[in-house]
């Protein structure tokens, strides 16, 4: 499926999202933005529809913008290996978003990655708990934009 | 000709001549404890150290080569090192067990030597249940691993111990099996009588296939029974850390770990005095020239040359094989070789009773 | 033997040491048992930090915990400028050094839209072969070792060493090579470079028979491997598996061949692949790999172009505004270099999607059920690199 | 006192010793380590009275067999470094008394009983002596005991496989659910 083509196609399933494709830089991929209500249906078409088949989220990840955060999920197709960009922007203070961990299974690692670096509440995520910080851990998440560690912090 | 049974029948002598019957016996026993405990110093060290060249060897490295002329004093040095080092006791071990594990290996293993045929006529104590004395006392070694393992208080030494426990429980089977393929060949159970009959041939020739294969199988479960790879599960370094050892330092690991290496040899030599004929020369048949030539060389090189090389073979079956698994480990034992070898012992009683053998 | 496992399901259970981090209470029976493999343990390979749940020897479930060598290398090169954040990278995967820095470099021609010289790039995909196949080398070292053989490792690290030796003369160094630049490579190749390569290609070539007759057809270790771990082709893809560890699954997802970078689509190679998915699968594919690198290096090697190795870039980089993603082929699966930029000399946000992050995550899935001794035989297939997990 | 009488003190003392520590203990572990201990003694005093094949078959049997399955059947059910809870003194005297009792018995026995001198001459203890004697049908003989012996091990055996394989149905099912629970949070 061509770009074009899968532009219809994303367009028919979820009218409301605005698509757009970087064409010079970048790889060329279409991305796609949707509201953060809307992700889960959304998610569980891409994977489950004949023509696209996005069946395998290689990246998943957030940016802070420090007005808001974005999360990016960056999806592919094993068989026909087309790929598109998933954002979804949330509100900064009160992070929050339907997980996807149960479509496609990596989701579950990369969530909760994303969950105590961004602070980014994935509902309904089966076992959403520190990952990699230290136990017990409190306070700010470390990959936002205005953490300061006081201890360790490297400035350049 | 030089030999051992001159020497210790000077040295009888010497001392009955010299003090009343108590008193030379009582000095006999001190003698041979300390040859003994010389004995298994020495074969630590040598050990230790054809073991880390083998090793070596095998490995395309050279092995320990700055310790002395080709770095043979290694094993020396490392000794001295795990003498002053602190032995710890872990918090929440049972520190009476935890102690006295690593001396009951060492004291079973001592006890094992008496049996022992070191050369011709050079044996502490030829008494006439010679090879079922050194597989009863044997079985008392799971007891030490056990003891280790549960007074650790350590989870990976509580599994290393249970591992161990089943693994030498079921292997003694095979090899007691397989010990009893020589005794009913022999019709006795005394080591003296063994080597004796195998003066016109070792069994492993005389016995056809059948002691071949009780051979093999003894090999295969006295690597098990010494917790030597490919069945070393009970220290299985990468899954257990140390396994029943985890918890040890300094002097009492170094107890364990020359335990290892002197039942390494015992059962070695025990391999030797079955199958491959104890202290007798290699001979063939009716070649009087060439059996003269090695009539020529002394009993204990020959002894001790077999025992080498079957010491060289589970060494070499430990840096080539990887470890089993549990399950595959019971599995060879009680579904491959526990059979074999009880259909072999058929078989052998068979050929015991017609005859059919050199 | 299923007796014995029932025996040893009595076990006794023993309290939770752990804390916030400790398993889901729900499936813990009264007779299993926790025990802690790592940080400190010979069969993780650094800091990883698993908190087994055990029926006996049986595995019920498998945490890992991570961040025991966290360096936020992410937050770090936010601070670092285009050309100092590829040298960072080198400490992810260190055993894959040099095509981190590929992955890397690669992003930043693309924002940069920078064309390299044709002599750079032959010598990025040689270099980029080499270092797989001395990756391989010493993760099939690395697991043989965990099974309990520990010649194979020797043998693998002679082969390695030669390659190291090969690297250190170029480059300049034996692991963290930095050796790729925005717009090229660093320096040019050594004069003896070509030579040592053939020389390394002969002594690989006379000595692979070894690898067959100590593991491959030894009975033991086929019994270790096969049927264990067995992971299927839609869990691969689910899990995010890249690399040898989904190609063991019967999954095609080679970056070289899907989506080529330098000079890859006009190679002669084939994508290995392995339909049983068990560790036996993947120890075949990475086996099997590194004689396909073989011959990628037998085909450029005596054809690298004349020309420069380095097109010219400014000092000071700058990346328009906008987002560049890249992927390549690393020992372990694909990397992917996602940088968000704003138009500065540093990137806003960069995230580094990582094979290992992925691959580790399927451990618990396929360990389950298995026995502990098994769960060596999988992490060591699964060719996990702590560093490359945290980063 | 000649020497071998000093041994035989010797090994009375470590048997008696161990064995009153082996009731004493609060430690489990402790308790089948201290059983083993006397069963070492024992075998040591056939060793004295050269019965070395009775002593080498009570070290197979007894310390190689029992005491292992003791000592993993302490694994399986146990936990390191607890100790036993203190018994009550009204169940230590009448323990003590019931042994008393015992021990009273037997002595009474042996004293009164008139041990009467034989004239048939003790077989050599070889191994080919004592498997005749095993199997021998005559007066003497030892045929039906080992028999009637090794049809009360086969019953035995059987036992515990009967037993092992009823256990299992049992369990099976539960592993199941537990695995079926797993895969829903996965």
């Amino acid at each position: 499926m061509t770009n074009e083509e899968l532009k219809i196609k994303l367009a028919e399933i979820l009218p409301t999202a605005t698509i757009e494709e970087a064409a010079e830089i970048g790889p060329g991929w279409i991305t796609v933005n949707v509201e953060p209500i809307e992700w889960l249906a959304f998610a569980q078409q891409l994977r489950k529809e004949e023509a696209l088949h996005f069946n395998f989220l290689f990246c998943l990840t957030c940016i802070d913008w420090k007005t808001h955060l974005t999360m990016v999920y960056h999806l592919r197709s094993t068989i026909f290996h087309h790929n598109i960009v998933v954002k979804a922007k949330l509100d900064r203070d009160k992070p929050a978003i339907e997980t996807v961990s149960h479509i496609w299974r990596t989701a579950e690692f990369h969530e909760r990655e994303v969950y105590e670096m961004f602070g980014v509440d994935f509902l309904n995520h089966p076992d959403l708990r520190l990952l990699i910080l230290p136990d017990g851990w409190e306070g700010k998440n470390p990959m936002r934009k205005d953490f300061e560690d006081p201890v360790n912090m490297i400035r350049l | 000709m030089w030999s051992f049974s001159n020497i210790a029948n000077s040295i009888h002598e010497w001392l009955s001549n010299n003090f009343n019957p108590t008193w030379t016996i009582i000095i006999e026993m001190v003698i041979a404890g300390v040859a003994v405990i010389s004995l298994f110093a020495l074969l630590g060290l040598v050990l230790v150290i054809m073991e880390r060249k083998v090793s070596a060897w095998m490995q395309i490295r050279l092995g320990p080569n700055r310790v002395g002329p080709k770095g043979m004093f290694q094993s020396l040095a490392d000794t001295l090192k795990l003498l002053v080092k602190e032995g710890l006791t872990p918090g929440g071990a049972d520190k009476f067990l935890f102690n006295l594990a690593p001396f009951i290996a060492m004291i079973v293993a001592m006890l094992l030597m008496a049996p022992i045929a070191f050369a011709k006529d050079f044996q502490l104590w030829d008494l006439n249940i010679g090879v079922l004395f050194v597989s009863a006392v044997s079985s008392i070694m799971v007891i030490s691993i056990l003891m280790a393992g549960w007074a650790s208080n350590n989870k990976y030494s509580l599994m290393g111990a249970m591992r161990s426990g089943a693994q030498i429980v079921s292997y003694e089977l095979s090899a007691g099996l397989s010990i009893l393929a020589v005794v009913v060949m022999t019709g006795s159970l005394q080591v003296s009588e063994i080597i004796e009959s195998q003066r016109n041939g070792w069994w492993i020739f005389k016995g056809h296939l059948p002691m071949l294969i009780a051979f093999v199988t003894f090999i295969i479960a006295v690597t098990a029974e010494t917790n030597r790879a490919p069945f070393d599960l009970a220290e299985a370094e990468s899954e257990l850390t140390a396994g029943f050892h985890t918890e040890y330092s300094g002097m009492k690991f170094a107890l364990f770990f020359l335990a290892e290496y002197v039942n390494v040899f015992i059962v070695c030599a025990i391999g030797a005095t079955l199958f491959l004929g104890g202290w007798m020369p290699f001979h063939i048949g009716k070649w009087e020239g060439f059996n003269h030539v090695m009539d020529y060389i002394p009993s204990s090189i020959w002894f001790f040359g077999k025992t080498f090389f079957l010491i060289f073979l589970i060494m070499w079956f430990r840096w080539t094989f990887p470890r089993l698994r549990i399950d595959q480990l019971l599995n060879l034992e009680w579904k491959y070789l526990l059979p074999i070898s009880m259909i072999n012992l058929l078989i052998v009683t068979a050929m015991a009773i017609l005859g059919w053998h050199f | 033997m299923e007796g014995f496992g029932e025996v040893l399901k009595m076990y006794r259970k023993t309290e939770i040491i752990n804390d916030s981090k400790a398993p889901p209470a729900e499936g813990f029976g009264e007779a299993d048992m926790i025990i802690n493999v790592g940080p400190q343990h010979p069969a993780t390979h650094g800091v990883l930090h698993l908190v087994i749940t055990l029926n006996g020897e049986t595995i019920k479930n498998v945490e890992p915990h991570l961040g025991y060598i966290h360096r936020s290398i992410e937050k770090m090169c936010e601070s670092l400028s285009y050309r100092q954040f590829i040298y960072v990278t080198s400490r992810m995967d260190y055993l894959s050094a040099h095509i981190n820095n590929h992955a890397c470099a690669l992003c930043v021609e693309q924002g940069l839209q920078v064309e390299i010289p044709p002599r750079a790039q032959v010598i990025r995909v040689l270099m980029d072969e080499l270092t797989r196949i001395a990756s391989h080398e010493l993760w099939l070292g690395a697991m043989a070792m965990d099974l309990g053989a520990f010649t194979p490792f020797f043998h693998a690290f002679r082969e390695r060493e030669s390659i190291n030796d090969i690297m250190e003369e170029t480059c300049g160094a034996r692991l963290t090579m930095n050796y790729m630049v925005p717009g090229g490579v660093m320096h040019d190749l050594h004069p003896s470079f070509q030579q040592r390569v053939k020389d390394f290609m002969q002594l690989y070539k006379s000595k692979v028979h070894e690898y067959d007759e100590m593991l491959t057809g030894n009975i033991i270790f086929q019994n270790r491997m096969k049927n264990v771990g067995v992971l299927s082709a839609e869990d691969a893809i689910s899990y995010g598996c890249t690399g040898p560890t989904a190609r063991g699954s019967g999954v095609s997802c080679d970056v070289r061949k899907l989506y080529p970078y330098e000079i890859y689509n006009t190679l002669e190679f084939d994508e290995v692949l392995e339909t049983g998915g068990d560790s036996f699968s993947r120890y075949m594919v990475r086996v099997r790999e590194m004689q396909q690198s073989i011959r990628i290096i037998e085909q450029l090697i005596d054809n690298i172009p004349e020309g420069d190795f380095q097109t010219k870039t400014k000092a000071v980089l700058k990346l328009p505004k906008g987002e560049f993603y890249s992927r390549v082929e690393t020992a372990r699966g694909e990397l992917g270099v996602y940088i968000v930029s704003e138009g500065a000399t540093t990137p806003y946000r960069i995230k580094f999607r990582s094979p290992g992050f992925s691959n580790l995550s399927v451990l618990n899935h396929i360990a389950k059920g298995s026995k502990l001794g098994d769960l060596v035989a999988m992490m060591g297939t699964l060719d996990l690199v702590i560093p490359d997990i945290d980063r | 006192m000649t020497g071998s009488d000093i041994i035989f003190y010797l090994l009375a003392t470590l048997c008696v010793v161990f064995a009153l520590l082996s009731v004493t203990t609060r430690h489990i572990f402790r308790a089948a380590i201290y059983l083993l201990f006397t069963l070492i003694g024992i075998a040591g005093i056939y060793f004295w009275l050269q019965y070395e094949f009775i002593a080498a078959v009570q070290i197979v049997v007894y310390v190689g067999g029992i005491v292992v399955l003791i000592i993993f059947s302490i694994f399986l059910t146990q936990q390191t470094g607890e100790q036993l809870p203190k018994q009550k003194l009204d169940r230590k005297i009448f323990a003590a008394l019931v042994v008393f009792a015992g021990f009273a018995l037997t002595m009474v026995q042996i004293y009164q009983h008139t041990f009467i001198e034989t004239d048939e001459i003790a077989i050599t203890p070889t191994v080919e002596n004592i498997g005749k004697k095993m199997l021998a049908v005559d007066s003497g003989g030892y045929a039906l005991p080992f028999e009637v012996i090794s049809i009360l091990l086969l019953a035995a055996l059987i036992g515990c496989i009967v037993i092992a394989l009823r256990e299992k149905k049992n369990i099976e099912p539960q592993i199941q659910d537990d695995t079926e629970e797993h895969k829903g949070i996965v």
